[in-house]
């Protein structure tokens, strides 16, 4: 997978997202510059005006939100060897995807653009894994630094990608953090991906889930965790939504889907 | 103390036979000269900077002349990298781990070995330690069995063991490669089903058997019940079990059946006592 | 003399889509114009329904380089709506915090988006062949400001700890002490910024505007304040929209602003002329340098206005922190909400400009919200710029045409994905 | 050496003296818990502490920590890390104190661990006597760990006057000597008497029946529905495991520079309740439920760790109940156990 200097190739692209992600990689640089020595940036719109079409890895942030940026995505599915959803936006919908749980997205549409609304085209956001095929993906909003410079180097040792697999309780254990569900103060950090060295419980915030459900998340259990620590069944839905609403609409869509059938 | 248990010694790859389309038969130098293993054991291989993993020693101590054999079935990080490996790149070892077959209990008996798929890497190097000293045993017999012909490795050995006359060896595939892609175990006398059905037809004087078997986590209950069935006594059959190993010498906790650690206790047990142990079988 | 047609199709070095459009048929000017192209995301609409905790959260999400701005603007809103008084302690760390994204928006801006430019790099990766030492020094500032943010909030994209009522964590006495030193050597930097920046030859360009901003009696006005516009008006934050009067333009998700004229600047350089009498003396001093003195009329120096806010910032941020150290640093939770029903308006003027948020909430949860944003309001002002500096440049190779036109869009450092939504909604 | 006594005053300038030469590692206040850390200043010593919210054993065996380094430039080389400084650990109660002694057994059996054990080599442990239960959920009294049986350095017992202090080596009466204002306590031997037998007042026994039972009991329990009802419970969030100071299970992990040049093998703490804990490359995972892997780790500390140590592998400090935040008991758990027998 390697080009003629012996680089691999990059480029980033940049869908409906706030670009937090892109910006986390060009902080990554401060401790990393090294990073240009392994890999050839061609596309990068936030920070340079080359673009190469000639790529072997593409980083896509942002949720696909409107018909064009399908195209956009087929031809990036095409070029590129590997694809990786970069950010929440693009991995799991993220915060975008709470327009899905709205009540109609004409209205959405309305409260926003008033009788301008019809000018701008947009759909029920999508992560890019519902549109192509996505080889891996860095989770978070915005993803976390290191953990993006430790998938760079996985992926350019052949290895998985090393995204954990446990719960953020893991790394907030680790970090010794005093227990915020233990205080009473709602967290997700049990059925929440870890990989962001649970930052939120660190610095007092319990996790608000950006990093998306882990594989085999007992949420039932999670739920009368919740309820314990105080929290009404709508705002533990809260909770679950913020960045998982894709997820959540998703699920509701086939219960009643089921339910009519 | 300063040296660490975890810092591998480094060695290079003597040569790399590619077996099949997943496995590969790397033989290694012994770091040392010699690496004074036994059937049955295994070694923690590094891929540096990529990490380890534990691989059975698939050569037999008697035929090691400086250099052991690993095979290798590629299936995630350090197994892939071991297989961009050439001849002469540097691998770590540690080890040889492990408890290895009782090879004094086999001795002036019938010999029975039971492998299926990837299992007879570890079972080679105890079946070829036999037949270097074949005249201490008596009957040997092989049944071998694997999803397919493609599968069946270390081909050259299999129709070997087919022709000679002091080894009664058995082949059995689950079913026909859908592919026409030429392969050695083409040509082999094979049997058509999963390797319980090769037993039915052997004649064994149960008493004097001794049995080893090692494959996949699902072959184990299967075969134990077909030896169990010819009256094999449990404490004269083996296995050889895998599971997840981190550090090789029973500390990590990841190969733990119940108190037993895996790497040290184990990888080979003898069933009568590892029996009573729920998580094993 | 031939046709022009400039089409620079996602301008590159500026957060979010945006498209220049420059058409020119023997030398008249036919079209000229930036779209704005981003996907809309609808933040107002989809938060309504929300509980008023997660709000500044989720605004914070708006943009990822000023999300500190919106989350510190949502937050106090909220707070205004709620009755939330914050601690002294909370209001300086509030204060520290935003400095700490002044001052990594603006070394972004001028040294990664903007420097390129003037050393015929097409982004800051070649200048790093070209010059190593300015590089490094942009990476050490970005990463003081980094640091910074992280000491008060766990990270300035996205800020953890900026909550309703103040902050769930507490730099410690021992992290304010290191952090100073730093600042302290930091100075160093600024310097050498200032040098840089001044020796460089920036387009001559001037044409005169309507600037607004934050002000303050007291000090240089980031973080709340009165509305204060160089025509001469002031007006409390409250009255927003009297300032703004947004509309939507066909060829732009986001929507355009005027106020006393067809167009205003907000940003660095309205501030700078607006307030430069609160600017640290340090901050002036660097000005001078610059060759800045109020009223500066040439949009490219919104750019060199940023190097001199990186001084000032820099500098008081030193003072927060000597002011917090000596009122010693302690443990607080958050403020307490006194009701769950009300309306708040909100301003703070972040590194693209005056940013207002407005939300109404009922029972805890928001009703309505509207949040206006810089770049929006500069878009007019952008193309009354283009099209001013149009007729002076078409002579030139259409590459210098297409360079001179993005630097300009690049110097009012559109951040285009926080500004692709709005309108202004009436609350009943 | 005979009993002394330090004078509550003498605490401080002894960690003072004793952060000159050696890293100090004592309890301290973190939010409204406990930590054990690094002590920069006496102040922050907190010898009235009740539990911390990770146990000591993170000093010997850091959750993360170098085992060797690679270059993996040109012909590849290694090198072992072994790195341990000198440390004081401060204030260990003697539940924590009979855990390190049996992390010391499990380091150094037939393949001794150099990490754990150089670092344990330069460690000398202080201990302090418990005089009240921690809080509603430490069971020390049933596990038989609510007084010193040897393993210290040094052990602290307050009284009014200050601390008494038993020496336990020759290293920790040098310690005493060089460090403390310490002075003759002889005459307040039966004091510590008295104390340790009337505090056994103030502990609670949790559990319905003798610890010594555990392992017999748990061998016919392997089918009990307790586990099935935990793992519907339990979230496998690995907090229980990653308190507990005698769970010691790890990863280890291969790691490497940016333009991969160099590389190091590093070992992070693990815990057998993740999914993958147990899981092998063919997609086998030996461990699959939530209840199986409650179960393991309950016949760990009841069974396992007796056969192979010969000792409970349990100290009642109760920090993973504690730390549950589905309010899972291994108190309640066993005697759901031996109630339904
Ligand atoms: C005693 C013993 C002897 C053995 N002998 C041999 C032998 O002789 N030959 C041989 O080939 N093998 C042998 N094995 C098995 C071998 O150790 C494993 O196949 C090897 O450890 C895999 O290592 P790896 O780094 O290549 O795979 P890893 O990268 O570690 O992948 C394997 C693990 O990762 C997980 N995993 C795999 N793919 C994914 C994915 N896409 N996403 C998430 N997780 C994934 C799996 O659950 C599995 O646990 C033996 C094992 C033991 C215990
Ligand atoms: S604070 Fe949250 S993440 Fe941390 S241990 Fe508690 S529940 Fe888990
Ligand atoms: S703690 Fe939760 S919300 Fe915070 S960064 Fe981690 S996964 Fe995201
Ligand atoms: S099992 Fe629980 S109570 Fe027992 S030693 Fe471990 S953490 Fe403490």
């Amino acid at each position: 997978m390697t080009s003629t200097n012996n680089k691999v190739k990059v480029a980033f692209f940049d869908f409906a997202s706030c670009e937090g992600c892109q910006l986390t990689i060009i902080d990554a640089l401060q401790t990393h510059l090294d990073l240009l020595e392994m890999v050839e940036i061609v596309q990068f719109r936030e920070a340079m005006t080359e673009k190469g079409e000639d790529y072997q890895i593409a980083f896509v942030e942002g949720s696909c939100t409107r018909e064009c940026d399908e195209e956009r995505l087929f031809k990036i599915r095409k070029q590129a060897d590997l694809v990786v959803a970069l950010g929440a936006c693009a991995h799991t919908g993220g915060i975008n995807a709470l327009k899905n749980i709205q009540p109609s997205l004409q209205d959405v549409r309305e409260y926003v653009y008033a009788d301008k609304a019809d000018w701008y085209e947009t759909y029920p956001t999508r992560p890019i894994s519902a549109v192509i095929d996505v080889n891996a993906f860095i989770p978070g909003c915005p993803i976390d630094r290191g953990e993006f410079v430790k998938v760079v180097k996985n992926v350019l040792l052949g290895k998985r990608p090393g995204i954990p697999d446990y719960p953020v309780c893991v790394e907030c254990k680790l970090k010794e953090n005093v227990c915020l569900l233990l205080e009473g103060k709602p967290c997700l950090g049990p059925v929440i991906r870890a990989g962001c060295d649970a930052i939120c419980p660190t610095y007092g915030e319990g996790c608000e889930g950006c990093r998306g459900l882990i594989p085999n998340p007992n949420e039932n259990a999670m739920k009368d965790v919740l309820d314990e620590a105080g929290l009404s069944i709508e705002e533990i839905m809260a909770r679950f939504t913020m960045f998982n609403a894709y997820n959540a609409h998703q699920i509701q869509e086939r219960e009643t889907a089921e339910e009519r059938q | 103390m300063k040296e660490s248990i975890y810092n591998p010694q480094l060695t290079q790859l003597a040569s790399v036979e590619e077996l099949t389309g997943l496995e590969t038969l790397f033989t290694v130098k012994s770091p040392d000269g010699t690496l004074g293993h036994k059937p049955g054991q295994f070694v923690m291989v590094s891929a540096l900077g990529i990490g380890e993993a534990p691989i059975s020693i698939s050569s037999s101590p008697s035929r090691s002349n400086g250099e052991f054999e690993l095979c290798v079935r590629k299936v995630g990080n350090v197994t892939n990298a071991l297989h961009n490996m050439k001849p002469g790149d540097t691998i770590g070892i540690r080890g040889p781990f492990g408890a290895s077959f009782p090879i004094e209990k086999f001795r002036g008996k019938d010999v029975l070995f039971a492998p299926g798929g990837l299992g007879l890497a570890p079972l080679r190097s105890l079946i070829n330690e036999v037949l270097d000293e074949r005249d201490a045993y008596e009957r040997v017999i092989i049944l071998y069995g694997a999803k397919q012909r493609s599968e069946l490795l270390f081909c050259d050995e299999v129709a070997e063991w087919l022709e000679r006359d002091d080894v009664e060896c058995f082949l059995t595939v689950d079913c026909e490669d859908t592919t026409d892609a030429w392969h050695a175990g083409k040509e082999f006398d094979c049997n058509i089903g999963v390797i319980t059905t090769l037993f039915p037809d052997i004649d064994i004087d149960p008493e004097n058997t001794v049995a080893a078997t090692c494959g996949p986590p699902i072959m184990y209950r299967f075969v134990l019940q077909e030896m169990l069935k010819k009256g094999i006594p449990e404490d004269q059959i083996y296995l050889s079990l895998e599971r997840r190993m981190k550090c090789g010498v029973g500390k990590c906790g990841h190969c733990q059946i119940e108190s037993l650690y895996c790497c040290q206790d184990g990888p080979v047990f003898n069933y009568a006592e590892i029996k009573g142990f729920e998580e094993a079988l | 003399m031939s046709s022009v047609n400039v089409n620079v199709h996602h301008v590159t070095r500026v957060e979010g889509h945006g498209n220049i459009v420059v058409n020119a048929e023997n030398g008249e000017i036919k079209e000229c114009r930036f779209d704005v192209v981003e996907a809309p995301r609808f933040f107002e609409a989809f938060v309504r329904g929300r509980p008023y905790a997660e709000i500044n959260h989720i605004t914070s999400r708006i943009c990822g380089i000023c999300a500190v701005g919106h989350s510190t603007t949502s937050a106090m809103a909220t707070e205004k709506a709620l009755g939330v008084e914050l601690t002294e302690q909370a209001t300086l760390l509030r204060k520290l915090l935003f400095h700490a994204e002044i001052i990594d928006s603006h070394v972004l801006h001028t040294y990664y988006l903007v420097a390129p430019d003037f050393f015929g790099a097409g982004s800051v990766i070649p200048l790093i062949a070209i010059n190593r030492e300015v590089v490094e020094r942009a990476l050490r500032v970005k990463k003081l400001s980094g640091d910074l943010g992280a000491m008060v909030a766990g990270r300035h994209t996205h800020p953890v700890a900026l909550v309703v009522g103040g902050f769930t964590h507490t730099p410690k006495d021992q992290e304010l002490r290191d952090m100073r030193k730093r600042l302290v050597a930091a100075r160093e930097d600024m310097d050498a910024s200032v040098e840089l920046f001044g020796s460089l030859d920036w387009p001559k360009f001037e044409r005169e505007t309507e600037y607004i901003s934050l002000t303050k009696n007291d000090e240089y006005a980031f973080v709340g304040g009165r509305v204060k516009t160089s025509d001469g008006f002031e007006y409390p934050v409250e009255d927003y929209k009297k300032v703004t009067n947004e509309k939507c333009v066909p060829n732009s998700t986001a929507k355009w602003t005027h106020h006393n004229r067809d167009a205003y600047m907000v940003g660095a350089l309205a501030r700078f002329n607006n307030n430069f009498g609160h600017l640290h003396p340090t901050a002036k001093e660097a000005a001078a340098k610059l060759g800045m003195e109020p009223i500066v009329i040439n949009s490219y120096l919104n750019s060199a206005a940023q190097v001199v806010e990186m001084v000032h910032c820099i500098e008081d941020s030193i003072a927060i922190i000597d002011e917090l150290l000596e009122r010693g640093i302690k443990p607080e939770e958050p403020a307490e909400v006194k009701r769950l029903t009300g309306e708040g308006i909100a301003s703070c003027d972040v590194p693209r400009g005056i940013l207002f948020h407005h939300y109404k909430y009922e029972d805890g949860v928001c009703a309505e919200a509207n949040c206006i944003i810089p770049t929006n309001q500069n878009y007019s002002n952008l193309n009354a710029d283009m099209k001013a500096l149009a007729p002076q440049i078409i002579d030139q190779p259409e590459d210098d045409i297409r360079l001179a036109m993005e630097m300009l869009v690049r110097a009012y450092d559109p951040c285009i994905s926080c500004s692709t939504h709005y309108l202004d909604i009436e609350f009943v | 050496m005979n009993l002394q006594i330090l004078e509550k005053g003498a605490i401080a300038p002894m960690v003072e003296a004793l952060i000159a030469d050696y890293r100090v590692v004592g309890p301290q206040a973190k939010g409204t818990k406990f930590v054990f850390d690094t002590i920069a200043d006496a102040n922050e010593l907190r010898l009235d502490y009740n539990t911390t919210i990770l146990p000591p054993k993170k000093v010997l065996q850091p959750q993360h920590e170098r085992l060797a380094t690679f270059n993996l430039q040109g012909e590849p080389t290694t090198e072992s890390v072994v790195e341990a400084k000198p440390t004081v650990l401060f204030g260990v109660h003697t539940c924590d104190l009979k855990a390190i002694n049996l992390l010391d057994e499990a380091f150094s059996d037939d393949y001794p661990d150099a990490h754990y054990l150089s670092r344990r080599e330069k460690t000398l442990l202080v201990s302090i006597e418990c005089l009240k239960p921690c809080d509603e959920h430490s069971f020390c009294k049933d596990m038989g760990t609510l007084t010193a049986d040897g393993g210290y350095d040094l052990h602290l017992t307050e009284i009014e006057s200050g601390y008494l202090v038993e020496t336990g080596s020759e290293a920790g009466e040098e310690l005493l000597a060089a460090y403390a204002q310490s002075s003759e306590g002889g005459v307040y031997q039966s004091t510590l008497e008295q104390i340790r037998s009337d505090k056994q007042d103030h502990f609670e026994s949790k559990l319905h029946f003798d610890a010594a039972e555990l392992p017999a009991m748990l061998g016919d329990a392997f089918e009990h529905p307790i586990w099935q009802d935990m793992g519907e419970r339990c979230l496998a969030c690995g907090s229980c495991t990653n308190v507990c100071p005698t769970c010691y299970c790890f990863n280890i992990e291969d790691e490497v520079n940016m333009t991969l040049t160099e590389g190091e093998r590093v070992r992070s703490w693990d815990s057998c309740q993740l999914d993958e804990f147990a899981s092998v490359a063919g997609g086998e995972n030996f461990r699959e439920s939530r209840a199986a892997r409650q179960r393991h780790r309950l016949m760990r500390k009841g069974k396992y760790i007796y056969a192979k140590f010969d000792e409970l592998g349990c100290v009642g400090c109760g920090r993973c109940i504690r730390t549950c935040t589905a309010k899972i008991s291994i108190v309640e758990s066993y005697n759901a156990i031996y109630d339904g027998k």
